[in-house]
């Protein structure tokens, strides 16, 4: 249990730190350092799981289970290696003018600061406290979404802030009305507790847990970027800088999906009806659906792959809320698959996007000619993206598919046609940006893309086989969310 | 062992594909085979001076070519080996391989049917790592990568032997896209020409897209049964719809990337600018693994077929085979036109698979072996003269950089030996008698003919109007390459170009096409050899072989009886040479006869000049006028005017733009409503804060709404 | 259910849920924005008056906690800092002239009607007083979120979702009581930072469009025009 | 024994066929008001041109020369391939009805490029239009046979008149059809009027003489032989199918004799209606060849169908 303490203990000293330090000339190499120290941490974590199973502290303050044991690793990963990209990405823009020391101190401690919501969202067992969490990394990202104090940039933030925070509001209301039903049928001390409210779920009402569930759907819908309720994601994504974006929608978005998973097996155990899986069902599909139209229209390449981020997690929205072992199976391996490979692709688009000097996709040309790693990095993050084998989206996509076969078929038409449209909705920009001749006055950057191989790299690992004890934690964690192991 | 011959041709092939990422690793290797020999000091004297040699930056691209090329070669041998044993051996190979899910590891499984296969692909592969050193020599390092193009090219071929390999839906979904995607690649690789950007993202839109069809297949499969191995999906229980929405998934997914009509458009767009051996293992290889991928999941997992299904088959071969070879003969790019013509043929496959399947479902295993064993062979020869066509095409674009059949001509007089080899290809695609397409096509018309045996009156009447449009478009396949070949190489030259064109100097260019000439010849005198081979697939996959084909002799063809039919291409060789020999000594033995040259007639005008040729579009003519509807044509003649009242004519301009019909009626749609739903679409985001709150308070009301 | 028959503390919490409800129409149909501050930090008055009540009876000393955190937090920190903020910048004088206001006023009150619809089937688990009070405080939130949808000016957009905060915290306290200790202290957190979070933001809105007029936030849409 | 007259037979079939041409030619004289030429002219003709000294164009390749031998040839075992005076010889065994077509189609392979080779209008002109009318000439030729094929159920052609024969005189509304079909098929291939005219050298309608232009010497001699034959295959393709009686059955030297008079009674009778014919009708557009064609596809089609619906045995 130390190690998760000390999971949070870091970060925690990194925001103070950095606040007071954060211009300095090394400060990118601490951040890394930072990470890799709370990787550790995690991978110790990770290390007690596995030999002693499912670790709750003394106070019932924490819970790790399967479920989320596999996510804080993840992300502490991304952490650092969004980190290790930031450093040389930050330099590059401080060299631009486009920051002052200011704003590199609010940047480095808000960037701990949101590790720190991200790993207590994960390893709090207080439907509360993770509540306050989450709303905690809307408050540490919305200054860093405007950063570049651009008008856009501004409004951005602002659209982010207010929508999220309204959206979030609505997760508290469920939140106590959740309280509301336990209260009556425990003790009040522990009634927010998740491993207390899980054991006594039958017990609990389900109508008002329904009601409730609607609740924290809409609130933390919003901060996973469910159709209709995700119109800042894009803003916020396209206009912070970019390693905001390789966290938000490598991490944030998965966060708050865990958030109403946990909800959702809490509904399922008082109610037997399945509205909170065809809620989600049909958050799922409509979110997949649209932003794989919208994904034609883009003109900016971060707003580009924040769409794909919307279209991502409605797939996990939609096999989650199908429930049954192979779907939730599949789901959670996405979720894993996806940040990795989001994360990678920002990365790349992030140095793509500082070699051609603009975020606008019609400029960004012949990439492959003019930094090869850079443009196979974005193009293969692309196809990775986009469900193509050997890498893990393809495994998670293809269970996804035969999962709906088998429970609905009538919804494979829409996932096919869904699939196709955001494919060619990628490749339709991302092709004519990595290939073709180098334009005039186009010159590599530095740029430090090991980040992007590592993430593929485990990407596909997972696609060509998932190490035992991954497939170990997704197996419980799927026993834990559908009741049974796909195994 | 022989499980272990078809590994080592996926290993192999997987590591010529890295090997191709050292082109630029010179030092790395040199550092590395240093630090060999200085340990080692004591053997390999030899062996040392010569890969020091090689290491040598003037010698080491070459080298590393030959080796990469020479890695791929020992590829396609192991799998000719691997599918040669299988057949013979009559046996089924399992094995699993720990990757995968944790609850799924991959299944392999090496049967006649993939070993059929692998023969196909080990034979495509060996003539292109023949010709494919001196092909990629051309291509400029700093533009056009080596270690790209061989790198994908290993993972192609390893991908489609995995495919023939896979033996549960999930390893197989795997192999399969791995074969998209590095042709994807492939098609991409001299990405700086617009055309290749367009067809390579054409061509992976209709992979995902027929992929998807795919999984989906197997998902109705996988609902009726409790696992993804072909084990299980054979032992689903199927109600007829299901099994039918099953066949139709599996035929839009592998018919995409067979390239039937109307789902072919990728093809044309991306033959002809892949490299000239990447189109061939295209066209030659990968459309049959599409087929394979269709007969294992109709033949084996589905089990029972459906007649209704062969229609559905016979009707889209029919089409596809008369559009393919329709839109083939208008075309002008050499490779684009071979690209339209595997259409075609793949549609032959699938009009003689639907028979086969007709003849199943009406109790005939017999004649359904038959036409199974016409398709697999016809697809057999599509490999060898379609690889042959598309290797020669590809040394006419090395020799004389065009592709444009209207801008070459008289090319025999300066590539002889290549001429033979593309006449042999021509006359095998015609399918001319005494080659391999002539055989593959009878066994056709004898499946057809067989008719009689059914019940069903409409049956009995399609399958014969089919039978015709398989005769028609044989037909028009001898026109269309009499148009080639007559084009190309025959006549005057037409370009600068062609002019200065002369023999390549690469022997592997050429020995990688004589080889698989010299197939397609000796598989038309002596098709026993593989129809004793595919008898082995027949008779695992159907449970039914041939009747004794060889009741006449091994010199005889005779599948269903000796009175019904009965083709012995040895003994018409035979004749066919006696006839020859007595008329050619016979008329020659005058000494006064001897030749004489003199100007061809040219109707007293002085001369005739190359433009007085006939040129593609005229050759053409009549079937544009005949068959006016198969296309979209757009002719237009324009005449500059000049001189008093515009009444002399100075010069012409003829333009003809010949479009398929598929895109302005099925694709352009589609497209374009895509693009009109995301315009509505994208009228979501308003961009102002208080819309965005309305629909959360909306969908929050909804939402309220529905559950309370 | 009779409001006779039920005890002083519940009169009392019914009596001013219809208070709270009362604020969050008035500051729906409220243009002015210091008459909307005032209004809002009276809706927090009445809060704390509820939770320091709240704690009287029931006897639940961190319920007076809470009381103070409202009190210091939604009456008196952060109307000063809204109305500091909108003084600064001159924006006291602007009237937002609503376009359907009896429209608006109509659908709060629908809304009303609608939050007891939603939370009925609660009754049967619970007394109806509590659904009243929940279904205040649901109708509080809901009316915050309308306060946002038709108000354009972004001051509004801040006290709109403080209201939201509002109704949510008087259900926490009506309904169970408060929450744990440890999310209320969180939850204040959180809302003490965002508001110092919307201070800043008013002062880059205003440099950035010269207006704190959320419509004309709209560089970044995908409608073509 | 059998392959002694299998040859035999092919031998007095290339014989034969300049005779039949000749014969045509004497009728349509006749018919025309002309003085015929002698009944032998034919073979003179091809005497002459074997004696002559080829002149070929300058830019021929080996192509041009060799294609005459190659058209020759695989006419002559086209020839093999159908039974003359008997059935059930070993050389149609080896090779069916099927594999006959494709040695049409082998020796039109390649006379069209030969048209092609030398680079002249005409010659891409003649090829342009043989192929055209050829592809649209098969597929009506194979439904006629296919009509027969299917009756017999075989595509051996000497087992399929054996099985004619046997069933003695039937009248067949398919095999009508079918010998209207094949009819219409033989005038169009063999480039007789109304489709080709043989006899014209006016440049915008050859057809098939368009593309020999350039040969000259013993090459012309085998075109034009090779040709002659062609014309006589198809008229035993009438004759034997739909009326076979007469054939020898048996190998003896009386039913042999037989099958020879009366294979040569058949041809002439055969011969004077087409000449008739040519006599009547004029040639028609290019572009109206395909109706025809059409027409005789239709009449195949027809033939095939009234088997089907008609005669066939369920």
């Amino acid at each position: 249990m130390i190690a998760a303490y000390l999971v949070l203990l870091i970060p925690f000293i990194g925001i103070v730190f950095f606040a007071l330090a954060g211009h300095k000339a090394d400060t990118g190499k601490l951040n890394i350092r930072f990470n890799a120290v709370c990787l550790l941490a995690t991978v110790w974590l990770a290390i007690n799981v596995l030999n002693q199973g499912t670790l709750l502290s003394s106070g019932k303050a924490f819970l790790i289970d399967p479920f989320n044991v596999y996510l804080i690793v993840l992300t502490a990963f991304v952490g650092l290696t969004t980190s290790i990209f930031s450093s040389p990405y930050m330099a590059h823009e401080k060299e631009l003018g486009k920051l002052t020391d200011k704003r590199l101190r609010l940047y480095y401690s808000m960037y701990q600061g949101f590790m720190l919501a991200m790993y207590l969202v994960l390893t709090t067992n207080n439907m509360g406290v993770m509540w306050v969490a989450m709303e905690g990394a809307t408050l540490a990202t919305v200054l860093l979404v405007s950063l570049y104090r651009t008008p856009e940039s501004i409004e951005a933030a602002w659209k982010y802030f207010i929508l999220c925070g309204v959206g979030i509001a609505q997760a508290l209301f469920g939140t106590i009305l959740l309280y509301y039903a336990a209260v009556q049928v425990g003790d009040v001390e522990n009634s927010l507790l998740w491993s207390v409210l899980y054991e006594n779920a039958s017990k609990l009402n389900p109508e008002i847990l329904e009601i409730a569930f609607v609740f924290m759907l809409v609130g933390y819908g919003t901060k996973i970027g469910l159709v209709p309720l995700h119109n800042w994601l894009p803003d916020a994504h396209s206009e912070g800088p970019t390693p905001m974006s390789a966290v938000l929608s490598g991490l944030l978005l998965n966060d708050a999906l865990y958030a109403v998973v946990r909800n959702k097996m809490l509904v399922d155990g008082a109610s037997h009806s399945d509205m909170a899986g065809h809620l989600m069902m049909g958050f799922g599909m409509l979110s997949f659906l649209v932003a794989a139209f919208f994904l034609h229209r883009q003109k900016d390449i971060k707003r580009l792959f924040s769409y794909s981020s919307i279209e991502h997690m409605g797939i996990m929205t939609f096999a989650f809320g199908m429930g049954g072992p192979l779907a939730t199976f599949a789901a959670l391996l996405h979720m894993t698959v996806h940040s990795l490979t989001k994360s990678a692709i920002f990365v790349t688009v992030g140095h793509a996007s500082q070699v051609a000097g603009t975020q606008s996709m019609d400029k960004i040309r012949g990439l492959i000619k003019t930094q090869p790693r850079i443009g196979w990095g974005l193009l293969i993050g692309t196809v990775a993206i986009a469900g193509f084998p050997p890498f893990g989206v393809f495994t998670s996509e293809f269970l996804v598919l035969l999962a709906t076969m088998h429970s609905y078929p009538w919804l494979t038409p829409l996932l096919l046609l869904g699939i196709g449209i955001a494919f060619a909705g990628l490749f339709r920009h991302v092709q004519p940006m990595v290939y073709g001749n180098q334009p005039e006055g186009q010159f590599p950057v530095k740029a430090n893309l090991w980040p992007v191989m590592i993430h593929l790299g485990l990407v596909l690992w997972l696609g060509l086989a998932i190490p035992g004890f991954l497939a170990h934690w997704f197996s419980q964690a799927t026993l834990l969310i559908s009741g049974s192991t796909p195994l | 062992m022989i499980l272990l011959l078809a590994y080592g041709a996926v290993l192999f092939s997987f590591a010529s594909g890295l090997l191709a990422l050292m082109m630029d690793q010179r030092q790395v290797l040199l550092g590395l085979s240093q630090y060999w020999f200085k340990t080692f000091p004591h053997n390999h004297q030899y062996g040392r001076s010569v890969l020091e040699g090689r290491l040598q930056e003037a010698h080491y691209p070459d080298a590393l070519r030959q080796a990469v090329f020479g890695l791929l070669g020992l590829s396609g041998m192991f799998a000719v080996l691997a599918g040669l044993g299988v057949m013979v051996g009559k046996e089924a190979f399992t094995d699993q391989i720990s990757l995968g899910l944790p609850w799924l590891p991959w299944h392999v499984r090496f049967d006649s049917l993939s070993g059929f296969f692998y023969l196909i692909i080990g034979i495509g592969v060996g003539a292109v790592s023949l010709y494919g050193p001196g092909y990629v020599r051309a291509y400029d390092e700093g533009q056009h990568p080596f270690a790209a193009l061989g790198l994908f090219t290993g993972l192609f071929v390893s991908g489609m032997l995995l495919v023939l390999l896979a033996d549960d839906a999930f390893f197989f979904m795997i192999a399969w896209e791995l074969m998209s995607v590095a042709s994807y690649f492939l098609v991409a690789f001299q990405h700086e020409n617009p055309a290749n950007r367009r067809a390579a993202f054409l061509y992976l839109l209709m992979a995902e897209v027929g992929a998807l069809a795919i999984i989906l297949g197997f998902g109705v499969l996988a609902s009726f049964s409790d696992g993804f191995t072909f084990d299980a999906l054979r032992e689903a229980k199927l109600s007829s719809t299901w099994a039918s929405i099953a066949f139709v998934l599996a035929l839009l997914g592998f018919g995409m990337k067979a390239g039937v009509v109307p789902i072919h458009v990728w093809l044309p767009e991306a033959h002809p600018v892949a490299p000239s051996h990447i189109s061939a293992l295209m066209s030659g290889v990968m459309l049959k693994v599409a087929l394979y991928g269709l007969i294992r999941f109709c033949y084996d997992l589905i089990g029972d077929v459906h007649w209704q299904w062969g229609v559905v088959l016979l009707i889209v071969g029919t089409v596809s085979a008369l559009g393919g070879i329709l839109y083939a003969m208008m075309q002008v790019n050499l490779k684009r036109l071979l690209a339209y013509s595997s259409v075609e043929n793949i549609g032959i496959i699938f009009m003689v698979l639907g028979l086969s399947m007709i003849f199943m479902d009406n109790g005939q295993p017999q004649l359904a072996a038959l036409g199974f064993l016409a398709a697999l062979f016809h697809a057999f020869n599509h490999a060898l003269f379609k690889n042959l066509l598309f290797l020669g095409a590809g040394i006419l674009q090395h020799q004389t950089h065009e592709l444009n059949i209207d801008l070459m001509g008289g090319l025999i007089r300066r590539m002889p030996h290549t001429s033979k080899l593309f006449l042999v290809g021509c006359m095998s695609i015609s399918s001319l008698p005494l080659f391999n397409g002539f055989v593959s096509e009878w066994l056709a018309f004898q499946t057809a003919l067989q008719v009689d045996v059914l019940d069903n009156g409409v049956l009995r009447s399609l399958i014969p109007v089919a039978a015709a449009a398989l005769a028609l478009t044989a037909a028009l396949a001898a026109a269309c390459f009499v148009k080639v070949f007559g084009m190309i190489f025959l006549g005057q030259s037409r370009s600068r170009h062609c002019d200065n064109a002369h023999e390549v100097d690469d022997q592997g260019m050429l020995a990688g096409p004589s080889l698989l000439a010299g197939l397609c010849f000796l598989i038309g005198i002596f098709p026993g050899v593989i129809i004793s081979l595919l008898n082995s697939v027949a008779g695992q996959l159907l449970g039914q072989t041939l009747p004794n084909d060889s009741a006449l002799g091994w010199l005889w063809l005779a599948p269903v009886s000796a009175k019904q039919a009965s083709y012995s291409p040895p003994l018409v060789l035979i004749a066919a040479l006696i006839a020859g020999c007595i008329s050619f000594w016979y008329l020659r033995r005058n000494p006064a006869t001897v030749m004489r040259r003199a100007e061809p007639w040219d109707c007293g005008f002085g001369g005739l000049t190359p433009r007085m040729q006939y040129s593609c579009h005229a050759f053409t003519m009549p079937f544009r006028r005949i068959f006016a509807n198969a296309w979209i044509v757009d002719e237009r003649i324009d005449k500059d005017l000049q001189g008093a009242m515009d009444q002399d004519v100075a010069a012409i301009r003829y333009q003809l733009h010949i479009q398929d019909h598929s895109w302005p009626r099925l694709y352009e749609p589609i497209a374009r409503g895509v693009d009109r739903l995301a315009r509505q679409v994208g009228r979501i985001q308003t961009g102002n804060i208080r819309t965005y709150l309305g629909y959360s308070f909306a969908t929050l009301l909804l939402l309220l709404w529905v559950v309370s | 259910m009779d409001i006779e028959q039920q005890d002083f503390y519940t009169q009392a919490i019914l009596s001013l849920a219809a208070l709270v409800g009362l604020t969050s129409f008035l500051m729906l149909g409220q243009g002015r924005l210091l008459r909307l501050i005032f209004i809002f930090a009276m809706q927090g008055f009445l809060l704390t008056l509820t939770a320091a009540l709240a704690a009287y009876s029931l006897d639940n000393p961190h319920l007076y906690i809470s009381a103070v955190l409202s009190l210091v937090l939604k009456v008196i920190f952060i109307p000063w800092m809204l109305r500091r903020e909108v003084i600064q910048m001159q924006a006291h004088r602007d009237i937002e002239a609503l376009h359907n206001k009896t429209t608006v006023m109509l659908g709060g009150a629908s809304l009303m009607v609608f939050s007891y619809y939603v939370l009925h089937p609660i009754v049967q688990t619970t007394s109806p007083v509590m659904l009243n009070a929940l279904a205040v405080s649901l109708s509080v939130v809901l009316l915050g979120m309308l306060l946002m949808i038709s108000h354009r000016q972004a001051v509004a957009h801040v006290v709109g979702f403080m209201a939201i905060e509002n109704g949510l915290f008087f259900a926490a306290i009506v309904a169970t009581n408060g929450m744990p200790m440890v999310v209320e202290l969180g939850v204040a957190f959180d809302v003490l930072v965002a508001a110092v979070l919307f201070g800043i933001f008013f002062f880059h809105i205003r440099t950035s469009i010269d207006s704190l007029d959320v419509d004309r936030l709209n560089r970044l849409h995908e409608v073509d025009k | 024994m059998n392959w002694l007259i299998a040859m035999l037979q092919t031998t007095l079939f290339v014989a034969l066929a300049p005779l039949l041409a000749g014969w045509l030619k004497c009728c349509k004289c006749r018919l025309q008001n002309r003085k015929a030429p002698s009944l032998f002219q034919p073979y003179r003709d091809l005497i002459k041109l074997t004696h002559k000294q080829p002149v070929v164009a300058g830019q021929a390749s080996w192509l041009f020369t060799i294609a005459p031998y190659l058209v020759f040839s695989a006419t002559v075992l086209a020839a093999t391939v159908v039974p003359l005076i008997a059935v059930d010889l070993p050389t149609s065994a080896s090779a069916d009805v099927i594999v006959m077509v494709g040695f049409f189609a082998f020796a039109r392979f390649f006379l069209a490029l030969a048209g092609l080779d030398i680079g002249t209008a005409f010659g891409g002109m003649g090829s342009s239009r043989e192929m055209t009318i050829s592809s649209l000439a098969e597929p009506a030729m194979l439904m006629a046979i296919f009509t027969l094929t299917m009756t017999a159920s075989t595509t051996n052609l000497s087992v399929a008149i054996n099985h004619v024969l046997n069933d003695g005189l039937m009248l067949r509304p398919s095999f009508v059809f079918a010998l209207l079909a094949l009819i219409l098929v033989a005038i169009a291939e063999t480039g007789r009027i109304p489709v080709d005219n043989p006899s014209t050298h006016l440049e915008l309608t050859m057809i098939h003489e368009a593309m020999i232009l350039e040969y000259s010497g013993r090459h012309l001699a085998l075109i034009e032989w090779a040709s002659q034959l062609k014309l006589m295959l198809y008229g035993v393709l009438i004759a034997n199918i739909f009326f076979p009686w007469g054939i020898a059955e048996t190998f003896t030297a009386q039913a042999l004799g037989y099958g020879l008079l009366a294979i040569i009674g058949k041809l002439a009778v055969l011969a004077i209606f087409l000449a008739l014919a040519e006599t009547l009708v004029a040639k028609m557009r290019l572009f109206r060849v395909q109706e025809y064609l059409s027409f005789a596809y239709l009449l195949g089609l027809l033939g095939m169908l009234s088997h089907i619906i008609l005669e066939a045995s369920r």
